[in-house]
């Protein structure tokens, strides 16, 4: 068993950062996310595995300096907080276009606009339908504990590079607050020149004699080609679709109802099953761990066992339409959360679930 | 076992980090933990509140509106948390300061003088290791030597030369604690 | 005495018909073709190939790199 | 006669094989493809073909990729500095350049290009400058001239309406990062020569890590924009341009040069 700590959500990913051998981190503080990058500066990660910490003086830079180092081959990643990751929508897209392997980190806030700087889960859409210009998705992972902001880095490179795509780790102000026990891993090199040669030979890192030259591009200025290319990457997540689906199931075996919700909602809604356990009514917890690809299959069949389901976000109702897709009508489906960095309390979710799904 | 905890206070009087060490001892005994702060503008100057869990299962919701104990250290606080402990629970508060007294006759209620022991033992930044003191005592969920251990790791190495200073305030709190209803 | 005689070849069809070589070259050796290249450019030909002393400097400001130049000591 | 004179062992000049075949998408008399030529020129003296990455930008040069063969990445609009940085921070032994217009590297990417010289990246940055945007159908650019003509200046650039011409590169020059910032052209050999040595001298700094940004600006023609003939803007250029952008060294070795 590895050292345990006491650590932030925030605190876990950064350390987790330096010891699955990241090479590079380039990132600009924003509420509520900006211990990723101080304690990965207080880390002198530089010392501890040659990892390069940058500031860049913008998103829209750290973005594209995350664009460099993964054309170029790296491990490399980045994070932010809502205002932040719109800001960065466009190299995301580029990554997306180019094929380039990276993690981003989102620690919502609530919005539009400025918004607050307190929790939410209101990036859901931007998250999972693309969220910059062009058709594209990204893996979208979301962890609903300080252990999985830990272990999420590690599994997010696994991913990123096997599918050759940027994979996002959403959560919120909750579990990038918070303080919990983690379990840390023991630290990793980084690869070396060969394996970068061997695991990316489609990166930028000097035309070597015995082949053509690497381009890292999104632009094809021919059409038909640019067809060809977006097919490709229709297939790409189609195969993640079938592969890649992660989601945990609580007390669902003779649920009546069901709740669905991901990260801090999750944690919640599952004191709400709890609650309503002793109130004698029997309810079961969804939570997927993977937004994109999105556990359709699964809330589908538990669609033909129970009553009914609540969707439980801190948003005004965006994984709801997911869930409403996967039911195809079967049972109804309602939405319940608080906005504006409100974080509902289980209470409210058992409520909610008694007005909307049980009485409803 | 699980133990709900909401400490309250003014910012700079070690709330989160009487908080946090809580938490480590808690891990420190093999438990589950966390440990979730009101965090954001509200932390400069103002209230500062976190919440702690400590419980032999695996932690559901850190986000809770109702706790089986409140530590309260300001009016602000008094006024927010004394109706979200549940009924049974435990009250515990620093009377310096306040000017209204808690209320509530279903749950615990016990002070300590916190501010004054830390004062007349001469360091005023022990004052959270008082109050804990105080709270071992109301609630004795964590054993000291767990506290002591959970203060090693909470602690960066230079600091650890006070911890023998941090023990014996968590003594005072102990044996100052008062039962008031 | 020993001469120096030049040369240029014109990749005909790359050439864009920009004349940047002909003012560039100090012997005035260099024409437009009154036929057009694939593209419909008049492309650069050696009008005066007697001229030519191959010194390159049409070469090395021809933006899209279609003059290769050859230089001989001629022993008359 | 000529076939005796046109034979591999009398050959005096040809283009590096670090220009790819592919025909430049460039207008005729465009200077884009003299400055690809001299940079590859140079990677190729260097011998640091297999060492250098390269960053095209978004504007006229979007496919420089297609005709430098080099390993490259595409940037988005102006954020050609950030990528090198990015490429750079990583593979600090690696020659990295970007190649940027003054759309790209003056307007939209103005942030970006002087934090990265204000870090002191160790890179080459060259930037062509032609006072228009060009791929887009010639717009106003930062550095179109007062009173100039352009598609969004069509009665001329009015400097109370739309501020002065920015001369970045003198701006940047103050950088304690900018390690070398030069002006050139390439409109006859003797230029051309010029600004080879600038190149050379520029990746040379990188090579010995010299510890701040080269910087060579390139001052070209874009004679599709500005509706001339390639060689009246040639003409144009040297009358028009060179009096507001003038030629020459304004910083060498971390030294501003005293005129």
């Amino acid at each position: 068993m590895g050292e345990l700590k006491l650590m932030k959500g925030n605190e876990a990913v950064a350390e987790a950062a330096i010891r699955v051998g990241t090479d590079a981190y380039f990132g600009y503080p924003i509420t509520p996310q900006s211990e990723i990058i101080e304690y990965l500066m207080a880390e002198k990660p530089h010392e501890r595995t040659g990892m390069v910490v940058l500031q860049a003086e913008s998103e829209v830079a750290a973005i594209n300096m995350v664009y460099g180092a993964a054309g170029a081959g790296k491990k490399v990643m980045t994070s932010s907080s809502s205002p932040g990751i719109s800001l960065k929508q466009e190299g995301i897209s580029y990554m997306a276009g180019a094929e380039l392997p990276c993690v981003l980190v989102n620690v919502v806030r609530g919005g539009p606009g400025l918004g607050t700087i307190q929790p939410s889960q209101a990036d859901y859409f931007q998250s999972v339908k693309g969220g910059g210009h062009g058709d594209y998705k990204m893996i979208v992972l979301a962890p609903a504990s300080v252990q999985e902001m830990y272990d999420f880095v590690e599994t997010s490179y696994d991913l990123a590079f096997q599918y050759r795509t940027p994979v996002l780790i959403l959560t919120d102000g909750v579990i990038g607050q918070m303080m919990e026990k983690v379990e840390v891993s023991e630290q990793k090199p980084r690869w070396t020149d060969e394996e970068i040669a061997k695991n990316t030979p489609w990166a930028t890192f000097g035309k070597k004699k015995d082949r053509e030259r690497n381009i890292i591009t999104s632009l094809d200025l021919d059409s038909a080609r640019m067809e060809q290319h977006n097919h490709h990457l229709m297939r790409k997540y189609e195969e993640i679709k079938e592969k890649e689906v992660r989601f945990e199931k609580i007390n669902c075996e003779d649920a009546d109802y069901l709740l669905v919700a991901y990260g801090s909602s999750a944690r919640i809604s599952q004191k709400a099953i709890d609650l309503c356990a002793e109130k004698g009514i029997k309810v079961g917890l969804l939570r997927p761990i993977t937004l994109f690809p999105f556990p359709e299959k699964e809330i589908n069949e538990m669609a033909d066992k129970v009553k009914g389901i609540l969707s439980v976000e801190m948003n005004a109702g965006q994984m709801v339409e997911d869930i409403l897709l996967a039911v195809k009508g079967k049972v109804p489906v309602e939405h319940f959360g608080r906005m504006g960095g409100i974080i509902h309390s289980p209470q409210e979710v058992v409520e909610a679930l008694e007005q909307k799904i049980i009485g409803g | 076992m699980t133990e709900e905890i909401i400490i309250a206070g003014f910012g700079g009087q070690g709330v989160l980090s009487m908080g946090k060490i809580l938490a480590y001892s808690g891990i420190m005994q093999d438990q589950e933990v966390s440990w979730m702060p009101s965090y954001g503008p509200e932390m400069r100057g103002g209230t500062a509140n976190v919440t702690v869990i400590i419980s032999d299962e695996r932690v559901s919701s850190p986000v809770l509106t109702e706790f089986d104990t409140a530590v309260i250290l300001n009016q602000q606080s008094m006024d927010k948390f004394e109706s979200t402990i549940k009924p049974g629970g435990y009250l515990l508060y620093d009377p310096n300061g306040i000017s209204r007294h808690p209320e509530r006759k279903d749950i615990k209620v016990f002070k300590i003088e916190g501010a004054k022991i830390a004062a007349d033992l001469g360091n005023t930044k022990i004052f959270n290791m008082v109050v804990l003191g105080a709270y071992l005592k109301m609630r004795p969920i964590v054993k000291l030597e767990n506290v002591i251990l959970g203060l090693k790791k909470s602690l960066p190495e230079r600091y650890h030369k006070l911890i023998p200073l941090n023990e014996s305030a968590i003594k005072s709190g102990m044996e100052s604690i008062e039962e008031v209803a | 005495m020993a001469k120096i005689k030049g040369a240029i070849v014109v990749d005909v069809e790359r050439c864009k018909g920009c004349e940047v070589c002909v003012g560039a070259c100090p012997t005035n050796v260099i024409g437009m073709a009154d036929n057009v290249n694939g593209k419909g450019y008049h492309f650069a030909y050696m009008a005066d190939a007697d001229a030519c002393i191959g010194c390159t400097n049409c070469a090395i400001v021809c933006p899209d790199g279609v003059i290769t130049v050859y230089k001989k000591k001629m022993t008359a | 006669m000529l076939k005796e004179i046109i034979q591999p062992e009398n050959l005096a000049y040809k283009k590096t094989e670090l220009m790819t075949d592919t025909v430049l998408s460039y207008c005729p008399g465009c200077g884009h493809g003299t400055i690809h030529r001299l940079m590859m020129d140079v990677i190729e003296e260097l011998d640091a073909w297999e060492d250098t990455i390269g960053v095209a930008p978004v504007g006229c040069s979007v496919l420089a990729y297609e005709f430098m063969n080099v390993d490259m990445q595409q940037a988005a609009h102006g954020r050609a500095p950030a990528v090198a940085t990015g490429i750079k921070r990583c593979w600090p032994d690696k020659l990295v350049f970007t190649y940027q217009g003054d759309g790209d590297l003056a307007a939209i990417g103005t942030a970006e290009t002087i934090h990265a010289i204000n870090r002191g990246e160790n890179i080459v940055i060259v930037f062509v400058n032609n006072g228009i945007y060009g791929m887009t159908g010639g717009q106003m650019a930062p550095t179109t001239l007062p009173n100039m003509k352009s598609s969004t200046s069509p009665y001329g650039r009015d400097v109370d309406m739309m501020g002065a011409p920015l001369k970045i590169t003198e701006l940047i020059s103050q950088l304690p990062g900018a390690y070398y910032v030069t002006r050139q052209a390439v409109h006859t050999p003797a230029h051309v020569r010029k600004t080879k040595k600038a190149i050379k001298k520029a990746f040379q700094n990188q090579i010995d890590k010299k510890g701040g940004v080269s910087f060579v600006e390139v001052v070209s023609n874009c004679n599709s924009g500005w509706k001339m003939t390639p060689v009246q803007s040639n003409e144009w250029m040297v009358d028009n341009m060179f009096p507001f952008y003038p030629l020459g060294d304004i910083k060498v070795d971390g030294e501003l040069v005293t005129k």
